[in-house]
C-alpha cells in the first residue's frame, strides 16, 4: 500500500484535468443560472444556454466518464446522443421563436 | 428425452393443439359473419364465436406454455419434475374445466351462463378476454398455482439456470396479474384501467419472458452456442421489454378516463417496444450463424426464426404503427388494432408454442432428436403457408382499418360505422380467403405428426460439422 | 507496477481501448436512458413550441435557485466519482468508499432539494394534470429523480464492496460501472436544468 | 480495465431495471387516482347506472360492440351512443326494435327481451359513460 502511495505522490501536486473541468462545469453553470436569473430570453439567447448545457454534458461525457481514451464508436457515443436532443431543441425553439 | 417426468408435457401439447384447430374453425366463422352478417344467427351470433375464439386462444397457448414447462425445467433443473402425477391431475382439471365453460358459451346463453355461474356473488364476467364465469378463473387460479408449486420445487431442489429462473418470474408474473380480473368496479375508467393490468401486463410483460426465455432454451438446445452467451442475451432483451413494457401501458390509457398525461408517458416508452423485439431478431440470427452444430430437426430451428422474425413484425411493427398518441386518436378501436392484433399473438406466442412444440415433440414419441425429413417438409410447408396467411390476414385487415378510418373518423363527411363496414367488405372477404388458407396449413400441420411417423429419424446435412 | 510517467507513457503507445469503462451491460442500459430522455426532452421543445406563452409563464413559476444548487450538487457528486474511479485505480479501496460515500451524501442533497421543492409545489396544488408545461416540468424531473435515487443505490452497492476491500487495480470495473451510470445521471440532469429552468 | 459483458451485470439490470419503472409505474397510477375524480364522472354512478353495467356485462355486449374503442369491432361504438341517439329513449327503442330471427344477410344484434326497467339501467349506464371525460374521443359523432 505505502509504495504505491509513493508513486502516486506526484500526481498529486498537480492540479488534475479533472478538477479543471469541474471548475468550467461549475463556472458555466452560473452563467446559465445568471442568465436565466436577469430574465433573458430569445432565440439566441436560448441557443447560446443550450450550447453551455451540450458543452457541459461534453465535458462531462470525455472527462469524468473518460470516453475521450476511447477508440472507435463508443468514443462518439455521448456526442451523437448529443446532437439528437441538441438539434431537435433548436429545430423547436427557432420554430417557436420564428413562427 | 433426458427425464422420465418430461413426458407429461404430451397431454399438455396435444391439447394445446386441438384448441388451437378450434380456435380456428371459430375464427373462420367469424370471418364469414363479417360479411354475411346473419351467418349461423341467431344459434351462433358473433359476440359467443368471438368469445370462443379468444378463449381457446388463451387457453390452448397456457397449455402451451405450461406443456413447455413441464418439459423444459426437468432438463433445466436436472431432476426429475417434483410432481408427474400433480401435472397430470392439473391437466385433467384445466381441460375438462375449459371444455365446460366453452361448451357453457356454445350451449347456454350468456346471460344464462351468468346467472348459472352465480355471476352476481362476484361480478367479473363480461369484460373482454375475461369472459370466463367467476367460478372458472378461480379454478384457473388453482390450477396456476399447484403448476407454479411444482415447477417451483422442481427448480428449487434442482440445477438453477437463467432459463428456467426467468421462465419461472414470467410464469408468476402471469399468475399475479391473472388476480386482476378479479378486480370488477362500477366506476368504468378504474374497470379499464385495471383490465390492463391483466391483458397487456400480460402479452406486453411477462408472457415475453416466457416466450424469452423458451426462445433461448431452444436455441442452446439447437445452435449448441455456449449456455453462457445466450443467458446473457436474455436477460438484456427481457430487461429492455420490461423497462418500455411496464409504463408502455400508459398506451392504453389516451381515451378512457385516465389522465392526459399518459398520452406522453404512453407515446414515449411504447414507442420503444419494438426495441427488446428487434433484439430478439438479432440475437436468434446471431446465434443459428455461430451455431457449432447443425441440429437435424430443420423445422424447429425454422420455428424458432420464425418466431423472432414475426414477433417483431408484428408486436413491434404493427404496433408502433398506432401507438403514438396522434395516431392512435384516430385508429383506437378500428380493424387496425385487429391487424396487429392477429399478427402480434401469431408471431410471438403461437409460434413459440409451435416451435417447442415441433422441438419436443420428437423425443416425446421416443425419437432422439428429430422426426423423419418427410415429416419435416410437411411441417414447413404448414409453417409457410401458416405464416404467409398471417401476414396477408394483417394486410388485408390493415387495409380495412385505414379505410375505415378515412371515411368514419377523417373526412370531413364522416359515414356511420356500418355504412362504412359495407364499404370495406372487400377487405374481409379477401380476409376470410387468407383465413382459409391458414386453415390449410393447419391441417398440414396436424398431418406432419402421422406423414412418415415410421421413417428414420431425419440426420444432420453430411459436410456439416461433426459435433452433430 | 511501473511509475505513473512510465504508465502514462505506456497508455499513449498502446492502442486505445474499444469499450467504455464498465462493463458493457450498463452501456446497453444508459444508451436506453439516453434515448427515452433525449425522446423527453424533444417533446418538451415541441410541445414548448405551440404554447410558448404558457411555457414562459409558468417557468418562471419556478424556483431556478434551488436548480442551481442542485446542478452544483449533481456535479460536485459526479467530481466525487471521478476521484473515487481514480482511488481505485490505484489500489485504495478506502479511499474509493469515501469519496463514493461523499457522492451519496450529495446526491441526498439533491434529493432532499428537489423534495422540498416538490412540496411547495403539491402544497400549492400544482399537479401533472395541471397544464402542459407543469405535466412535462413533473413528468421530466420526477423521472430524473428517481434515476437520482437507483444511482444512489448503485453507487451505495459499489462504495460497501469497496470498503470490504472487494477492488484492484487489475479488477476495478464495478467501480467504473457505477461511475459511468452515475455520470449518466449527471448528464442527463445538465441539459435538463437550462431546457426546463431557463430557455425562454 | 476489462470490456467484458457479463452475464451477473445483465441480470441486475434486468431486477434493478423492472423493480424501477414497477415503482414509476405504479406512482403514475397514484397519480392517476387523485386525478380521476375530475375526469371519471363518477358523480354519475347511481344504483341504476351499477345494474346497468351488470346487463352490460352479462350479455357480452362487447362480444360485438366497442365501448371507449375497447372491445370487438363488428357494430359501432357506443361509448357516445347517447350523444348519437340524442338521449335514452333512441337507445331504448333500438334495442327493442331488433328482429328474433335477425336481418337476412345482414348483422343485427340480437333480441335480448329486456324489461323496461333492464332497458332504463342500459340507457343510464351508457349516459353515464358519455360524461366521462375521454380527451375528446372519439374524434366525431360516429364513433
Amino acid at each position: 500500500m505505502s509504495t504505491k502511495t509513493n508513486i502516486i505522490q506526484p500526481n498529486r501536486q498537480l492540479i488534475r484535468p479533472c478538477t479543471v473541468v469541474y471548475g468550467v462545469l461549475v463556472v458555466l453553470t452560473l452563467v446559465t443560472w445568471s442568465i436565466g436569473r436577469a430574465g433573458l430570453g430569445g432565440l439566441w439567447v436560448s441557443l447560446l444556454v443550450l450550447g453551455f448545457a451540450l458543452f457541459k454534458a461534453q465535458l462531462v461525457g470525455d472527462w469524468f466518464m473518460g470516453l475521450r481514451d476511447i477508440r472507435g464508436i463508443w468514443r462518439w457515443v455521448v456526442v451523437i446522443w448529443l446532437a439528437v436532443p441538441g438539434s431537435l431543441i433548436t429545430l423547436a425553439f427557432a420554430f417557436s421563436h420564428g413562427g | 428425452m433426458q427425464y422420465q417426468s418430461q413426458a407429461v408435457a404430451k397431454p399438455y401439447f396435444i391439447a394445446a393443439i386441438g384448441l388451437f384447430v378450434g380456435q380456428i374453425l371459430f375464427g373462420l366463422i367469424l370471418g364469414l359473419q363479417y360479411v354475411i352478417g346473419d351467418f349461423m344467427f341467431p344459434e351462433i351470433p358473433f359476440n359467443v364465436a368471438r368469445m370462443v375464439h379468444t378463449n381457446l386462444l388463451i387457453v390452448w397457448l397456457l397449455f402451451g406454455f405450461m406443456g413447455a414447462a413441464y418439459y423444459l425445467v426437468p432438463e433445466e433443473a436436472e431432476r426429475e419434475l417434483f410432481s408427474p402425477g400433480l401435472a397430470i391431475l392439473m391437466f385433467w382439471i384445466f381441460l375438462v374445466a375449459g371444455a365446460l365453460t366453452i361448451l357453457g358459451y356454445l350451449l347456454v346463453p350468456y346471460s344464462g351462463l351468468a346467472e348459472l355461474t352465480q355471476n352476481s356473488v362476484l361480478p367479473t364476467m363480461g369484460r373482454e378476454f375475461l369472459e370466463q364465469p367467476t367460478i372458472t378463473k378461480l379454478g384457473i387460479v388453482v390450477v396456476a398455482l399447484a403448476f407454479l408449486f411444482n415447477i417451483g420445487m422442481t427448480i428449487l431442489k434442482g440445477r438453477k439456470t437463467a432459463v428456467s429462473l426467468v421462465l419461472l418470474i414470467g410464469l408468476l408474473g402471469l399468475a399475479v396479474m391473472f388476480l386482476f380480473s378479479f378486480y370488477n368496479p362500477d366506476n368504468l375508467a378504474k374497470d379499464k384501467y385495471y383490465w390492463w393490468w391483466v391483458v397487456h401486463l400480460w402479452v406486453e410483460g411477462v408472457w415475453e419472458l416466457i416466450l424469452g426465455s423458451i426462445l433461448a432454451f431452444v436455441l442452446i438446445k439447437t445452435t449448441g452456442v455456449d449456455r453462457e452467451v445466450i443467458e446473457k442475451w436474455l436477460y438484456v432483451i427481457i430487461a429492455m421489454t420490461l423497462i418500455t413494457g411496464i409504463i408502455g401501458t400508459g398506451h392504453h390509457y389516451y381515451w378512457i378516463g385516465a389522465p392526459e398525461y399518459w398520452q406522453w408517458w404512453g407515446s414515449i416508452f411504447s414507442a420503444l417496444e419494438p426495441i427488446p423485439f428487434f433484439m430478439m431478431t438479432v440475437f436468434a440470427f446471431n446465434m443459428v450463424n455461430r451455431r457449432r452444430r447443425n441440429h437435424p430437426n430443420k423445422a424447429a430451428v425454422l420455428w424458432a426464426m420464425g418466431t423472432a422474425v414475426m414477433a417483431f413484425l408484428g408486436a413491434g411493427v404493427w404496433g408502433f404503427l398506432h401507438t403514438l398518441a396522434p395516431i392512435n386518436y384516430y385508429t383506437h378501436g378500428t380493424q387496425i388494432t385487429a391487424a396487429h392484433g392477429h399478427m402480434a399473438f401469431y408471431g410471438a406466442y403461437v409460434m413459440i408454442v409451435l416451435t417447442m412444440i415441433s422441438y419436443a415433440m420428437p423425443m416425446l414419441r421416443g425419437r432422439t432428436a428429430a422426426p423423419s425429413n418427410r415429416s419435416q417438409v410437411v411441417e414447413m410447408w404448414s409453417f409457410w403457408l401458416m405464416t404467409v396467411s398471417i401476414v396477408f390476414i394483417t394486410l388485408f385487415l390493415t387495409g380495412a382499418g385505414i379505410l375505415q378510418v378515412y371515411l368514419q373518423r377523417y373526412s370531413g363527411d364522416p359515414l356511420p360505422f356500418m355504412v362504412v363496414q359495407d364499404k370495406i367488405a372487400m377487405f374481409y372477404w379477401m380476409r376470410e380467403v387468407a383465413g382459409a388458407v391458414f386453415m390449410v396449413g393447419l391441417i398440414a400441420y396436424v398431418a406432419s405428426f402421422f406423414v412418415g411417423s415410421r421413417d428414420p429419424e431425419a440426420t444432420a446435412v453430411a459436410g456439416d460439422s461433426a459435433a452433430a | 507496477m511501473r511509475g505513473i510517467l512510465m504508465d502514462t507513457v505506456v497508455r499513449h503507445e498502446q492502442a486505445r481501448p474499444g469499450y467504455p469503462p464498465g462493463d458493457l451491460a450498463i452501456w446497453i442500459f444508459i444508451l436506453a436512458e439516453l434515448l427515452v430522455f433525449a425522446i423527453f426532452f424533444a417533446a418538451y421543445a415541441f410541445a414548448r413550441s405551440g404554447q410558448a406563452e404558457l411555457f414562459n409563464h409558468y417557468q418562471a413559476t419556478l424556483n431556478r435557485d434551488t436548480a442551481l444548487f442542485n446542478t452544483l450538487a449533481l456535479l460536485t457528486s459526479s467530481y466525487f466519482v471521478v476521484r473515487g474511479v481514480v482511488a481505485a485505480r490505484e489500489g485504495n479501496n478506502a479511499l474509493c468508499a469515501r469519496w463514493l460515500w461523499a457522492a451519496v451524501a450529495m446526491g441526498g442533497l439533491f434529493l432532499v432539494i428537489k423534495a422540498s421543492e416538490y412540496a411547495d409545489h403539491f402544497a400549492a396544488g400544482v399537479s401533472l394534470s395541471s397544464n402542459t408545461f407543469y405535466m412535462f416540468y413533473l413528468s421530466l424531473t420526477f423521472f430524473h429523480f428517481m434515476h437520482v435515487i437507483l444511482g444512489m443505490v448503485i453507487l451505495a452497492a459499489v462504495a460497501v464492496k469497496a470498503g470490504r476491500d472487494g477492488y484492484s487495480p487489475d479488477d476495478h470495473t464495478g467501480v467504473e460501472t457505477g461511475a459511468s451510470y452515475w455520470h449518466m445521471v449527471d448528464m442527463v440532469w445538465l441539459i435538463l436544468f437550462p431546457l426546463v429552468y431557463v430557455m425562454r | 480495465m476489462s470490456q467484458a459483458f457479463t452475464k451477473a451485470m445483465a441480470r441486475n439490470i434486468f431486477y434493478g431495471g423492472s423493480v424501477f419503472f414497477i415503482l414509476l409505474f405504479l406512482a403514475l397510477t397514484f397519480d392517476t387516482h387523485n386525478a380521476w375524480p375530475q375526469r371519471d364522472n363518477h358523480e354519475a354512478i347511481t344504483e341504476k347506472v351499477s345494474e346497468g353495467k351488470r346487463l352490460w356485462e352479462e350479455n357480452n355486449c362487447i362480444g360485438c360492440h366497442t365501448l371507449l374503442g375497447e372491445g370487438a369491432y363488428f357494430a359501432p361504438e357506443l361509448g357516445n351512443v347517447f350523444k348519437r341517439y340524442g338521449g335514452k329513449d333512441g337507445i331504448k327503442a333500438f334495442i327493442m326494435s331488433r328482429p328474433k330471427e335477425g336481418v337476412p344477410g345482414r348483422r343485427s344484434m340480437p333480441q335480448f327481451n329486456f324489461s323496461d326497467a333492464e332497458l332504463d339501467a342500459i340507457a343510464e349506464f351508457l349516459e353515464y359513460v358519455s360524461g366521462m371525460n375521454t380527451a375528446n374521443w372519439p374524434p366525431n359523432i360516429q364513433g
